[in-house]
C-alpha cells in the first residue's frame, strides 16, 4: 500500500527541482517558465494526493484551478517573455540586469 | 441534492466592477483615441460606484455567502473602500502620465479594474481557493501593468523578473495551502481555524505549511528577504503603474495576511509571530539603510516601502486585536501617502522627462510652492512625524508592540526610523533649500491638481483627527 | 527719616540717569548740573544723618526698603542698615565724591581732544562721565548702607561694573579697554569667593540679613564641616576667608591688586574716586562690617593680617621705580590699602576705618593735585618731564605738599594718627603672624616716605625739565580744580584729632564686635591721654623716625644728587628689573591665566566638541550609516536568480527555523 | 474670570495668522508681515490675561480645557498650566512679537513664508507648553521641529543644510525614545493624561529606564553635554529670528520637560542618578565655559554661553535629592528648582537679546566674525550701549535678570555640596570673561576698518526691539518677586510630590 | 512489495527523472519535451489515486495547449540554441548544498510519522465517476472559484493581446472613406505671385 508519505516525499522532490530550476538557471527565460510549472505540479501532486487520502474533493478542485491559473499565467509569462525579447533581442538571465542597487 | 441559490447582493460590488470592467473594455475597442477619455471617466464612475456599493451593501455582522467562499465583515467593508479611493486617485493621476507618453490606452484602466476586482475578491476570500484565485487575478493584472510600456526595455525587464518571482512565491504559497489543506483537511477558513484549535498539539506539516505561507506573505508585502523585485519593479514599471502597485495591494495584502494568519492559523500565532518578527526587523533595517544611498527617487521610495512593510508586520506580530487594527491603519494610511509621493513624481514629470531622480525635486518650491507643501506634508507623514498621520500609524503599532512585552523591538524600529527620517528631510531640503534646476512651469491637469492636494491635506486632516479612522479600523477588527 | 536714608543713594542715581539718557538734550552744562546737585543733595542729607546718629546719638536703623524676593523662606530684600560705621562711610564717600564732581569739570573740560573726530562715542562723552561718576556714588552708597548681603553683593558688582566703565572710558586706547577688562576680572576672582561665602552663609544660617547672621553666628563658631574628603574645616574660617577673598578682589590685596595701578588708564577723577572714597575702601569697610563673624576665626584673622602685610610692604617697592606720577600715587594706595587690611587682621577695625577716612582725605588730595600737574603739564604724565613746578602753581604745590606730610604720617597731621595706631595695634597684637606684619608695617613708613617725597621732589623741585613749550603754558589751574584740593586739604590735616572717639571712644559700640582675646586697641587705650600725648607717645616708637629718614633718603636721592638715583639703578639692577616688572604678576597672569585659560578653552573645544564628538559621535554614526547603505545596496545584483536565491535562502532560513529550532 | 478657551486661542490664533500670511504671500511686501504683526501681538494681548487671571495660591493646573480626542487611545485634546508653564508662555508670545518685528525688512527671500514659519511655531510652542495629554504635548513637541527645520534650512547660512538636518535628526533621535516611554506608561496607567504619569506607580527599573529615555530627550533639547553639539551649528546658520526663538524658547522646553515629567514621573530614578545630570550640568557650565572663550564667531560664542547658562538650569533642578541626603530637610531645594525657573525665563530675553544685537551687526555687515569687528560704539554708540548691557547681563550682573537665577541656584548648590558651589559659581569669572572679551574685540577699541566706519547706528525699529529686552532684562532684574510669587505654590507642590518615593 | 507500489515508484522515478532533466538539458526544446514527460508520468501517478478527471486534464491541458505554446514561443523567438551551460558547474557548489538541505528538510517533514500512519481510503465502487462528482461540485459549490478563473483567463487573454498585438507600421492599406472625403484644396494649392518686372 503506497503510503500518503510517499506521495507527499516525491512532491518534495519535485518542489525542490522546480526551485533549484530557478536559481540554478543562468541561461534560458523558458526554462525558468519551466521550472515555474513543475512546482505548480509538485504542489498539484500534493493536493490530489490529500484529497485522495482525506477522502475529499476540495484538493482535487483546487488542483482543477491551478492548472487553469498555471495556463494563463503561462500565456502571459510568455507574452512578457515576448515583449522582453522584442527590446532586448534576448532572453538571457543574464542580460536582465539593467536595474541593480 | 438541490442547491440552494446563494445571496448574491454582499457581492453586488464585485459584479458591478466586473460587469464595468467588460464595458469598459467592449466600448475601448469602438471608440478613438481622442475620446479616449470616455473609458477614463467610465472607469472612475466604476470606482465611485464600487465604492458606493460596498457601503450600500455594508453590514456589522459578518456575512458568509457563496458556500462559504466569500464573507464580507466591517474589515472588508472598509479595506474595500479604501482601495477603490486609492486607485481612483492613482487613476486620476496616472492620466496625463499616459497621455503624454501615448500610453493612455483603455487596457490600463481594464487591468486596473480588474486588479481591483482581483483585490476585491482577496479581501473577502473567506476560503483559501478564492484567497488564492484573487491573488493571481490581481498579480497577473500586475505583471501585464508592468510590461504594458511595450516598447521601455527596463518595463519588460522589470515585468519579467516580476513575473518570475512572482510565480515562486505563489508556487510556495501554494505549497503552504497544500500542506494546510493536508493537516486541516479542508479549505475554509473557519474550518482550518476550528480544526487547528482542536489540536492539542500541531503536527509539524501545520508549522511547515505556516512557514511558505509566511513566505508567500512576505512576497506580496515585500518584506525582507523576499522584497527583491519592489526595487526594480518601482524603477522599471511606468509611473503610473509603480503608483498602483505600491498603494492599493498594499492594502489587500494586509487583508490576506489577515485572513490567512489571523484568521486561519490564529492558533499558531506563538509560530507565525517568530517569523513575522525576523522580517519586520530586516525589513526596517534593510529598507531604512539602503533607502540613503539611492539616487533615484522610484528607488527610494521603494526601500522606504520596505521599511513601512516592516512597521505593518510588526502590528500584526502581536496577534491582539489592537495589533491587527493599528497595523491596518497603517497599511491604510500608507497606500495613501504612497499615493501622495508618487503622484508627486508624475505631477513633475512630463513628455520625455520622468522625473524620477532626486534632483527633479531641487527647487520645487519656488516653482509651485502649494505642491512642494504637500511633498513636504507627505515626506513627513512618512517619516513619521507629527502632526502628521504617518505619526500616529507608527504610535498605534508601537503601543501594539510594546503591549507585548517587545519593547526591544519597539526600540530597534523607532532607531532606524530615525536613521530613514534622513532621507525625507533630504528630499525636503531638495524641494525647499536648493536652486531649481529647470524652471519649466509645472503643466498639470486641474483634476489632478485638486485630488494631489487632498492627498496631501489628508496627511494633515488624519493626523489632526485621526480618532475616526483608528475608531473604524478597532471596529473593523472582529475577532 | 526713612525718606532721607532713601534720598541719599537715589539722588545720584537720579543725576546719573538724567546726565546718562538725556546726554543730548541737556548738553553738559546741564550733566554736571545734576549729577552735582544730586551728589549735593547726597552729602547734604548725610550730613544729615551724622548730626542725627552721632550728635543725636540715635539708635541704629535697620529696616527693609522693598522685597526683592522670597524664596525657600528666604528674604531676598533691598534695605538699609545705618548705624555711625555707616554714616561715617556716607560722609567720606559722599565728600570726596563730590569734591571730585566738581574737579571733573575742570578735568574733562577738554576730554574731545581725547577721541577720534569721527567717533559718536566721543561726542557726549562729557555728560556721560558725570553720569557715571554719579552711577559710581550710588553704587558705593547702596553698598554701605546695605543691611543684607543679597544688596552687598549688588553694590560691590555695581561698583565693578562703574569701574569698568570708568576705567574704559576712553574706549578707542587699547590700554585702556584691556585694563578695564582686566579690572573686572580680577574682580570677578575675587567675587567668586565672595559669592562662595554668601553661599556658605545662606546654606547654614538661613537668611541674608546681616543682624540675624551677626546673632546666629557665635552658636556656630564650633561648627566643621568637611569639604575636601575627610578634611574638616571650621565653618566660620571657611566663610571669612572666602568673604575676604572678595575684599581682596575690590581692596586689591596681593595677589589681586594687578588691576589696581592699571585702572589709572582711566581719567584722573576716577583714580581719585575709586583709590580713595569708593571702591578699594569696600573690601576694608565689608570685613569690618563682617566683624562679628571674622572675630570667630583666628585662623581667618591670621589670614587677612598676613595678606594686608604683604600688601603694605611689597607694593610700597614697586612705588619706587615708577616715573608715571599717577602709578606713584596708585601703588601708595595698594600699599596703604595693606595697612587696612592688617588693622583688620589685627582686629583694629576701628583703627582700619579711621586710615581709611584719613587716607580717603589726602589720597583724593593726592590725586586731585596730581590731576592738576597733569592737566598743567598736557597730560603729560611723566615725572622725568617735570620738575620745579613749585613757583608755576602754587595751590597744588601746597596741597600736594600736605597730602604728601599726611600720607607718610607725619605728626599732628591726619595720616599719622590713624597710621600709627595701625602699627602701634599691630605691635601688641596676638594674632599669629602679627609680627611679620609689624615689622612690614614699620619698614612700610619708610618706604612710604621714600616714594611720596621722591614723587614731590620730581615734581614741585629740582630744575623744570619740561620743553619749552609746555613750560610757557603753565599756570595754575582753574577754581575748579583747586577749589576741591583746598577743601580737601583740610581734613588730611584735621582729621586724626577725631580719632578721640573713633578708635579709643565707644563710637563703634555694638557696630564692631572685638573679642576681648584679641582687643589690641584695648591695650592701646589703657594708655591713651588724648591727641596730644598720643604723639609724644609716639615719639618713642620708630615710625616717626623711619618717616623722617624716609624724606632725608629722598631730598638725598632725589634733591642733592639725582645721579644716585641712576647708580642705585645700575648697582641693583636686578631687584631693579624685579620691581620694574611689578614682581612679574602681569606676566604670570597673562602666561598662566590668560594663555592657559584661551589654550585650554582651544583644546576642548577642537578635541571634545569638534573632534570627539562632533568628528567621531556624530558624524561618524552617519558616516558608519552611508558605508553601512553603500554596501548592502550591492545585495541588490539585478540578477533574477540571485533574487530567487536570496527568496530560496529566507525560505529555508524559516524552514529550518520550523523543522530543527522548533 | 470670563469662560473662554484662552489656551486653545493661544494655540490656534497664531496658527491660523500662519496660514493666513501664507495666503497672503509674497506679492504684497508688507502684506504678510502686517498679518504676522496683528496676529502676534494679539497673541501676546490674549496671554496677558494669563497672568492677570492666574491663582497663585494653588498649585492646581488652571485655564483647562478638557476634549476627547482619540478615543480609541483616550488620547484627550486636554490643555492647563500652571506656576511653571505660564510664564514660559508668556515669554514665548512675548518673544515672538520681538521676532516678528525684528525680521520686518530684513527677510526679503520669501518673507511670507518666514513670517508664517515663526507664527506656526509659536502656535505650537505654546502648545507644547499648555499641553497636559502626553501624546498631545508629543505632537506638538516634534511639530515644533518642522518650521524650525525649514527656517533654519531656507533663510539660514552657507552650512544650513548641515546644520537644520543635524538639529533635527539630533532632537528626532532623543524624542523617540521619549515617545517609547510614554506609550510605555500609558499601558501600564491605561491614561495618556501627564498627571496620571505622576501618580503612576513605576519599579525602579521601569524609573530608571523611563528616566533615561526623558533625558535623552530633554538632554538633547537644553542642551546638556555631550549633545550639546547641534546647538552651535543651529545657531550660527539659523537666521536671527530663528537663533531667537531657538535660545529663547526651544531650549527651555527641554528644562520644562525636567519638571513636567522626569522629576515628578520618576523620582526615585531621579534621585538614583541625580549625579548624571549634576555632573553634566557642572561640564557645561565649566567646560563650555572655557570653549565659549575662544570662539571666533560671534553666534558660536553666544550659543556656547546658552549651554552653560542652561547648564544653571540643568543643576538647579537636579540638586533637590543631594540636599535632602546633606541637610535631612528640604531647605533650600526650592531655591535650586525656582532659581532653574528664573534663569530659563531670564536666559530667554538676554540671549534673545544678544542674537538680535549680533543680527543688527550682520544684517550691516553680513559677517560674524569678531575678527572683522573693532570699535563699532564709536559708530553705533547707542547699539554699543545695549550690547554692553546684554553682554552684563550675560555674565551675571546684579540688576539684571542674568544675576537672579545663577545667584540662586549657586545659593543651592552650596547646600548641597561645597564642590558643586565652587564649579558653579566659576561662571561668574568664565561668564565674564568670554562677555566681555567679545565686547572688547567687537565695541570697544578704534574703529577697525572702513566698514566698520560705515555703520549706521540703530534704526527706530531696531531701537524698540532691543529697547523692550532691555527693559525686560532690567526689570526682572530689578524685582523678580512677581514672577517668582506666581510660581511658589507649584514649585513647593511639585517638590513634596517628587520627595514622595514611588517604589 | 505489492503491484501498485512497483508502478508507482516506477513512475516516480521516470518523473524525477524527466524533471531533473527539465533543469538541466541545455536547450529549451528538450527542456519542453522533458516537461511532457514528466506531465504524463504525474498523469499516471494521479490515476492511482483515483483522479482520473484531473489526469486527463493535465494531458490535455498541458500538453495539448500549454507545452504547445511554450514550444511555439521558442520557435517564433528563434533563440541561439547553442548556450553551453558554461558556469553551471560553478554554481553547482553553492546550489547542491541548497537544495541538498532543502530535500533533506522536507522529506524530514513529509516522512513524519503522522503522513505515514494516514490510513489510505478503499477505492470506490465502479460507479464511482470522479469527474461526475467533480462536475457538480465544480458548478454549485465552487461556482464564485469558477467564476474568478474565468476572469484570469479572460485577464490573460487581454493581457496577451495587449502586450504582444501590434500594429505593424509598414503594412500599408487604403481608406476608401479618406479618399471619397478628398477636397481640391487638398490637392493643389494656388498661389498668387506678381509677375517679373
Amino acid at each position: 500500500m503506497i503510503t500518503l508519505a510517499e506521495y507527499l516525499a516525491l512532491g518534495a522532490v519535485l518542489f525542490s527541482l522546480g526551485v533549484a530550476g530557478i536559481f540554478l538557471n543562468r541561461k534560458n527565460v523558458i526554462i525558468l517558465l519551466m521550472a515555474i510549472e513543475l512546482m505548480l505540479l509538485a504542489v498539484n501532486m500534493n493536493f490530489v494526493a490529500f484529497s485522495h487520502f482525506l477522502n475529499d474533493l476540495a484538493g482535487q478542485v483546487f488542483v482543477f484551478f491551478i492548472l487553469t491559473v498555471a495556463a494563463a499565467e503561462a500565456a502571459i509569462g510568455l507574452a512578457i517573455l515576448v515583449v522582453l525579447f522584442r527590446n532586448l533581442q534576448t532572453i538571457n538571465v543574464e542580460d536582465l540586469k539593467s536595474m541593480k542597487g | 441534492m438541490n442547491i440552494v441559490m446563494p445571496d448574491l447582493q454582499p457581492l453586488l460590488a464585485e459584479i458591478f466592477v466586473l460587469s464595468m470592467a467588460c464595458v469598459v473594455l467592449i466600448l475601448d475597442l469602438f471608440i478613438k483615441q481622442r475620446d479616449r477619455v470616455v473609458s477614463y471617466a467610465l472607469s472612475l464612475f466604476t470606482l465611485f460606484g464600487g465604492l458606493a456599493l460596498t457601503y450600500i451593501t455594508a453590514t456589522d455582522q459578518p456575512v458568509i455567502t457563496m458556500f462559504g467562499s466569500y464573507v464580507q465583515d466591517p474589515m472588508s467593508t472598509l479595506a474595500k473602500s479604501f482601495v477603490f479611493i486609492v486607485v481612483i486617485a492613482v487613476f486620476m493621476y496616472s492620466r496625463p502620465y499616459l497621455t503624454e507618453r501615448d500610453l493612455f490606452k483603455g487596457e490600463y484602466y481594464v487591468l486596473g479594474l480588474f486588479g481591483v476586482l482581483g483585490m476585491m475578491i482577496m479581501i473577502s476570500a473567506h476560503s483559501l481557493l478564492s484567497l488564492y484565485l484573487g491573488l493571481e487575478l490581481l498579480s497577473l493584472s500586475l505583471y501585464a501593468m508592468v510590461a504594458f510600456n511595450r516598447d521601455s526595455a527596463v518595463a519588460s525587464e522589470a515585468a519579467m523578473k516580476y513575473f518570475v518571482l512572482g510565480a515562486l512565491a505563489s508556487g510556495m504559497l501554494l505549497y503552504g495551502i497544500s500542506m494546510i489543506y493536508g493537516t486541516t483537511g479542508s479549505l475554509d477558513i473557519d474550518a482550518v481555524a476550528a480544526s487547528i484549535n482542536n489540536k492539542e498539539e500541531f503536527e509539524i506539516g501545520l508549522i511547515f505549511g505556516l512557514s511558505f505561507i509566511v513566505i508567500g506573505l512576505g512576497f506580496k508585502f515585500g518584506a525582507v528577504p523576499f522584497h527583491m523585485w519592489i526595487p526594480d519593479v518601482y524603477h522599471g514599471a511606468p509611473t503610473s503603474v509603480t503608483l498602483y502597485i505600491a498603494t492599493a495591494p498594499k492594502i489587500a495584502a494586509f487583508v490576506m495576511a489577515m485572513r490567512l494568519l489571523a484568521e486561519s492559523l490564529g492558533g499558531v500565532q506563538a509560530d507565525w509571530s517568530g517569523m513575522l518578527i525576523i522580517l519586520a526587523v530586516l525589513s526596517i533595517a534593510l529598507g531604512n539603510v539602503v533607502a540613503i544611498a539611492q539616487t533615484n527617487l522610484k528607488r527610494m521610495l521603494a526601500y522606504s516601502t520596505i521599511s513601512h512593510v516592516g512597521f505593518i508586520l510588526l502590528g500584526i506580530i502581536p496577534g491582539t486585536a489592537e495589533g491587527y487594527s493599528s497595523a491596518m491603519f497603517y497599511a491604510l494610511t500608507y497606500a495613501v501617502m504612497a499615493a501622495g509621493s508618487f503622484g508627486t513624481i508624475i505631477l513633475l514629470s512630463r513628455k520625455g522627462f520622468e522625473a524620477d531622480t532626486l534632483d527633479d525635486l531641487k527647487g520645487l518650491n519656488q516653482r509651485s510652492p502649494w505642491f512642494a507643501f504637500m511633498m513636504l506634508l507627505v515626506m513627513f507623514s512618512l517619516a513619521g512625524v507629527p502632526p502628521m498621520v504617518g505619526f500616529y500609524a507608527k504610535l498605534a503599532v508601537l503601543k501594539a508592540v510594546i503591549d507585548v512585552n517587545l519593547v526591544w523591538l519597539a526600540i530597534v524600529a523607532v532607531v532606524f526610523s530615525v536613521i530613514g527620517a534622513f532621507y525625507y528631510l533630504r528630499v525636503i531640503k531638495l524641494m525647499y533649500f536648493d536652486e531649481p534646476a529647470d524652471e519649466t512651469a509645472l503643466s498639470c491637469r486641474t483634476d489632478m491638481q485638486i485630488a494631489l492636494s487632498i492627498n496631501g491635506l489628508a496627511m494633515l486632516v488624519l493626523g489632526l483627527f485621526p480618532g475616526m479612522l483608528m475608531t473604524a479600523c478597532m471596529n473593523a477588527i472582529t475577532l | 527719616m526713612e525718606y532721607i536714608y532713601l534720598a541719599i543713594p537715589l539722588a545720584p542715581l537720579l543725576g546719573a540717569i538724567i546726565a546718562g539718557l538725556f546726554s543730548g538734550a541737556i548738553g553738559r552744562k546741564g550733566a554736571h548740573t545734576v549729577t552735582i546737585l544730586g551728589v549735593a543733595t547726597a552729602f547734604a542729607l548725610s550730613l544729615v544723618c551724622l548730626k542725627h546718629h552721632i550728635i543725636d546719638g540715635a539708635a541704629a536703623y535697620n529696616d527693609t526698603v522693598y522685597t526683592w524676593m522670597v524664596s525657600d523662606g528666604i528674604r531676598f530684600e533691598v534695605g538699609f542698615l545705618v548705624d555711625k560705621l555707616t554714616v561715617l562711610m556716607m560722609n567720606v564717600v559722599t565728600f570726596v565724591s563730590l569734591m571730585v564732581h566738581i574737579y571733573t569739570i575742570g578735568y574733562m573740560a577738554d576730554d574731545a581732544h581725547n577721541w577720534p573726530k569721527e567717533s559718536l562715542a566721543g561726542k557726549n562723552s562729557y555728560q556721560r562721565f558725570f553720569s557715571y561718576i554719579a552711577l559710581f556714588t550710588f553704587a558705593m552708597l547702596m553698598l554701605v548702607m546695605s543691611n543684607n548681603f543679597l544688596q552687598l553683593f549688588f553694590g560691590w558688582e555695581a561698583v565693578g561694573l562703574v569701574s569698568y566703565l570708568l576705567i574704559g572710558f576712553w574706549s578707542v586706547r587699547p590700554t585702556a579697554i584691556f585694563a578695564n577688562m582686566k579690572a573686572f576680572l580680577v574682580n570677578r576672582v575675587g567675587d567668586f569667593g565672595f559669592l562662595l561665602g554668601i553661599a556658605a552663609i545662606v546654606a547654614y544660617f538661613n537668611s541674608l540679613d546681616y543682624w540675624d547672621v551677626f546673632a546666629a553666628a557665635p552658636a556656630m563658631s564650633d561648627l566643621q564641616i568637611s569639604i575636601l574628603g575627610d578634611s574638616s574645616w571650621s565653618l566660620m574660617t571657611v566663610i571669612c576667608i572666602l568673604l575676604f577673598i572678595g575684599a581682596m578682589g575690590k581692596s586689591a590685596q596681593v595677589p589681586l591688586h594687578v588691576w589696581l595701578p592699571d585702572s589709572m588708564e582711566g581719567p584722573t577723577p576716577i583714580s581719585a574716586l575709586i583709590h580713595a572714597a569708593t571702591m578699594v575702601t569696600a573690601g576694608i569697610f565689608m570685613v569690618a562690617r563682617m566683624s562679628p563673624l571674622f572675630e570667630l576665626s583666628t585662623t581667618a584673622l591670621s589670614f587677612v593680617l598676613i595678606i594686608g602685610a604683604i600688601t603694605a610692604l611689597f607694593m610700597g617697592f614697586l612705588g619706587l621705580v615708577q616715573h608715571d606720577i599717577k602709578r606713584v600715587v596708585a601703588y601708595s594706595t595698594l600699599s596703604q590699602l595693606g595697612y587696612m587690611t592688617v588693622a583688620l587682621g589685627a582686629s583694629a577695625y576701628a583703627a582700619g576705618i579711621f586710615h581709611l577716612m584719613t587716607h580717603a582725605f589726602f589720597k583724593a588730595l593726592l590725586f586731585l593735585g596730581a590731576g592738576s600737574v597733569i592737566i598743567a603739564m598736557h597730560h603729560d604724565q611723566d615725572m622725568r618731564n617735570m620738575g620745579g613746578l613749585r613757583k608755576y602753581m602754587p595751590i597744588t604745590w601746597l596741597t600736594s605738599l600736605i597730602g604728601s606730610l599726611a600720607l607718610i604720617g607725619t605728626p599732628f597731621f591726619s595720616g599719622f594718627f590713624s597710621k600709627d595706631t595701625i602699627i602701634e595695634a599691630v605691635k601688641h597684637s596676638q594674632t599669629p603672624g602679627a609680627g611679620f606684619a609689624y615689622i612690614a608695617v614699620l619698614l612700610g613708613v619708610f618706604i612710604t616716605a621714600l616714594y611720596s617725597f621722591r614723587m614731590y621732589f620730581l615734581v614741585f623741585h629740582g630744575k623744570p625739565r619740561m620743553d619749552e613749550h609746555t613750560r610757557e603754558h603753565l599756570h595754575e589751574t582753574p577754581w575748579v580744580v583747586w577749589v576741591p584740593l583746598v577743601l580737601l586739604a583740610i581734613p588730611s590735616i584735621f582729621a586724626g584729632y577725631w580719632i578721640d572717639p573713633v578708635v579709643f571712644g565707644d563710637y563703634f559700640k555694638d557696630i564692631i564686635y572685638v573679642a576681648p582675646a584679641n582687643d589690641s586697641l584695648a591695650t592701646l587705650s589703657a594708655n591713651y591721654h588724648g591727641a596730644v600725648g598720643f604723639v609724644t607717645h609716639a615719639f618713642h616708637g620708630p615710625a616717626v623716625y623711619l618717616a623722617a629718614a624716609g624724606v632725608f633718603a629722598a631730598w638725598l636721592i632725589y634733591m642733592k644728587n639725582p645721579h644716585w638715583a641712576d647708580k642705585a639703578q645700575q648697582k641693583a639692577g636686578f631687584i631693579y628689573r624685579i620691581l620694574v616688572n611689578k614682581y612679574y604678576a602681569d606676566d604670570f597672569n597673562n602666561a598662566v591665566f590668560g594663555g592657559g585659560t584661551r589654550g585650554l578653552g582651544f583644546a576642548l573645544w577642537q578635541l571634545g566638541d569638534r573632534l570627539l564628538i562632533d568628528g567621531i559621535i556624530v558624524n561618524g554614526s552617519a558616516r558608519v550609516v552611508g558605508w553601512w547603505a553603500a554596501i548592502l545596496r550591492h545585495i541588490q545584483t539585478g540578477y533574477l536568480y540571485h533574487y530567487a536565491f536570496a527568496m530560496i535562502v529566507g525560505l529555508l532560513a524559516l524552514v529550518s527555523w520550523t523543522v530543527f529550532l522548533r | 474670570m470670563l469662560d473662554l478657551p484662552l489656551l486653545s486661542l493661544l494655540i490656534w490664533v497664531p496658527i491660523l495668522g500662519g496660514i493666513a500670511a501664507l495666503i497672503v504671500g509674497d506679492r504684497e511686501p508688507w502684506g504678510a508681515r502686517t498679518i504676522a504683526l496683528i496676529f502676534s501681538v494679539i497673541t501676546f494681548l490674549l496671554s496677558l490675561p494669563l497672568w492677570g487671571w492666574f491663582d497663585s495660591s494653588t498649585a492646581a493646573m488652571q485655564f483647562q480645557e478638557l476634549q476627547p480626542w482619540i478615543t480609541a487611545f483616550n488620547i484627550n485634546y486636554h490643555l492647563g498650566v500652571d506656576g511653571i508653564s505660564m510664564p514660559l508662555i508668556i515669554l514665548t508670545t512675548f518673544t515672538t512679537v520681538l521676532v516678528v518685528i525684528a525680521g520686518w525688512e530684513v527677510i526679503k527671500f520669501k518673507a511670507h513664508q518666514y513670517m508664517a514659519a515663526f507664527l506656526i511655531m509659536e502656535g505650537l510652542m505654546i502648545g507644547v507648553f499648555s499641553a497636559l495629554d502626553a501624546i498631545l504635548f508629543y505632537v506638538f513637541w516634534e511639530g515644533m521641529l518642522i518650521p524650525m527645520f525649514l527656517i533654519i534650512g531656507v533663510w539660514g547660512g552657507p552650512r544650513r543644510v548641515y546644520a537644520t538636518i543635524k538639529f533635527f535628526l539630533y532632537t528626532f533621535l532623543g524624542s523617540v525614545f521619549m515617545l517609547i516611554a510614554l506609550v510605555y506608561m500609558y499601558l501600564q496607567g491605561d491614561s495618556m493624561a501627564i498627571l496620571d504619569y505622576h501618580t503612576l506607580q513605576l519599579g525602579m527599573t521601569e524609573q530608571i529606564l523611563i528616566f533615561l529615555a526623558f533625558l535623552l530627550a530633554f538632554a538633547v533639547k537644553v542642551p546638556m553635554f555631550p549633545v550639546h553639539t547641534w546647538l552651535p551649528d543651529a545657531h550660527v546658520e539659523a537666521p536671527t529670528g530663528g537663533s531667537v526663538i531657538l535660545a529663547a524658547i526651544m531650549l527651555k522646553i527641554g528644562g520644562y520637560g525636567f519638571l513636567r515629567f522626569s522629576l515628578p514621573i520618576t523620582p526615585d530614578a531621579a534621585m538614583e542618578l541625580d549625579w548624571l545630570v549634576i555632573t553634566l550640568s557642572l561640564i557645561a557650565v565649566v567646560y563650555i565655559g572655557f570653549v565659549a572663550i575662544v570662539q571666533q564667531d560671534m553666534k558660536k560664542l553666544i550659543a556656547y554661553s546658552s549651554i552653560a547658562h542652561m547648564g544653571f538650569v540643568t543643576l538647579g533642578f537636579f540638586l533637590i535629592f543631594s540636599i535632602i541626603q546633606n541637610n535631612g530637610g528640604t531647605q533650600g531645594a526650592v531655591l535650586g528648582l525656582e532659581g532653574g525657573m528664573v534663569q530659563m525665563i531670564s536666559h530667554g530675553f538676554i540671549s534673545g537679546a544678544l542674537f538680535l544685537c549680533v543680527g543688527v551687526l550682520y544684517d550691516r555687515m553680513h559677517s560674524r566674525q569678531i575678527a572683522d569687528y573693532g570699535g563699532v560704539i564709536n559708530t553705533m554708540p547707542v547699539f554699543g550701549g545695549f550690547m554692553v548691557l546684554f553682554a552684563m547681563a550675560n555674565s551675571g550682573l546684579p540688576g539684571t535678570s542674568g544675576f537672579i537665577g545663577e545667584f540662586m541656584v549657586v545659593l543651592a548648590s552650596f547646600k548641597a555640596d561645597f564642590w558643586y558651589a565652587f564649579l558653579a559659581a566659576t561662571t561668574l569669572i568664565l561668564g565674564a570673561a568670554y562677555s566681555l572679551w567679545l565686547v572688547k574685540r567687537v565695541v570697544f577699541g578704534e574703529v577697525a576698518n572702513d566698514n566698520v566706519a560705515k555703520l549706521q547706528d540703530v534704526n527706530g525699529r531696531e531701537f524698540f526691539v532691543l529697547g523692550t529686552l532691555a527693559v525686560a532684562v532690567l526689570v526682572l532684574g530689578l524685582w523678580p518677586a512677581p514672577l517668582l510669587d506666581v510660581m511658589h505654590a507649584t514649585i513647593e507642590n511639585l517638590l513634596a510630590h517628587v520627595t514622595v518615593s514611588k517604589l | 512489495m505489492s503491484f501498485e507500489k512497483a508502478i508507482f515508484y516506477f513512475f516516480s522515478i521516470m518523473l524525477v527523472f524527466a524533471a531533473f532533466r527539465v533543469i538541466t538539458v541545455r536547450n529549451p526544446v528538450h527542456a519542453a519535451f522533458n516537461l511532457v514527460w514528466a506531465f504524463f508520468t504525474s498523469a499516471a501517478i494521479w490515476m492511482l489515486m483515483e483522479a482520473e478527471f484531473l489526469a486527463i486534464t493535465l494531458v490535455l491541458v498541458y500538453v495539448g495547449a500549454v507545452m504547445v505554446l511554450f514550444l511555439f514561443v521558442v520557435m517564433m523567438l528563434d533563440l541561439n540554441l547553442a548556450p553551453v551551460k558554461e558556469g553551471f558547474a560553478q554554481y553547482l557548489p553553492v546550489a547542491l548544498p541548497i537544495a541538498g538541505l532543502m530535500v533533506f528538510e522536507m522529506m524530514l517533514v513529509v516522512l513524519d510519522q503522522h503522513f505515514k500512519s494516514v490510513a489510505a481510503p478503499e477505492r470506490h465502487g465502479a460507479d464511482y465517476s470522479n469527474t461526475h462528482e467533480l462536475g457538480r461540485v465544480l458548478y454549485t459549490e465552487y461556482v464564485y472559484a469558477f467564476e474568478i478563473a474565468s476572469v484570469i483567463l479572460l485577464v490573460a487573454i487581454i493581457a496577451a493581446i495587449a502586450l504582444t498585438m501590434r500594429k505593424r507600421p509598414e503594412t500599408r492599406h487604403q481608406n476608401p472613406a479618406e479618399q471619397v472625403k478628398v477636397k481640391r484644396n487638398d490637392r493643389l494649392k494656388v498661389i498668387k505671385m506678381d509677375a517679373e518686372s
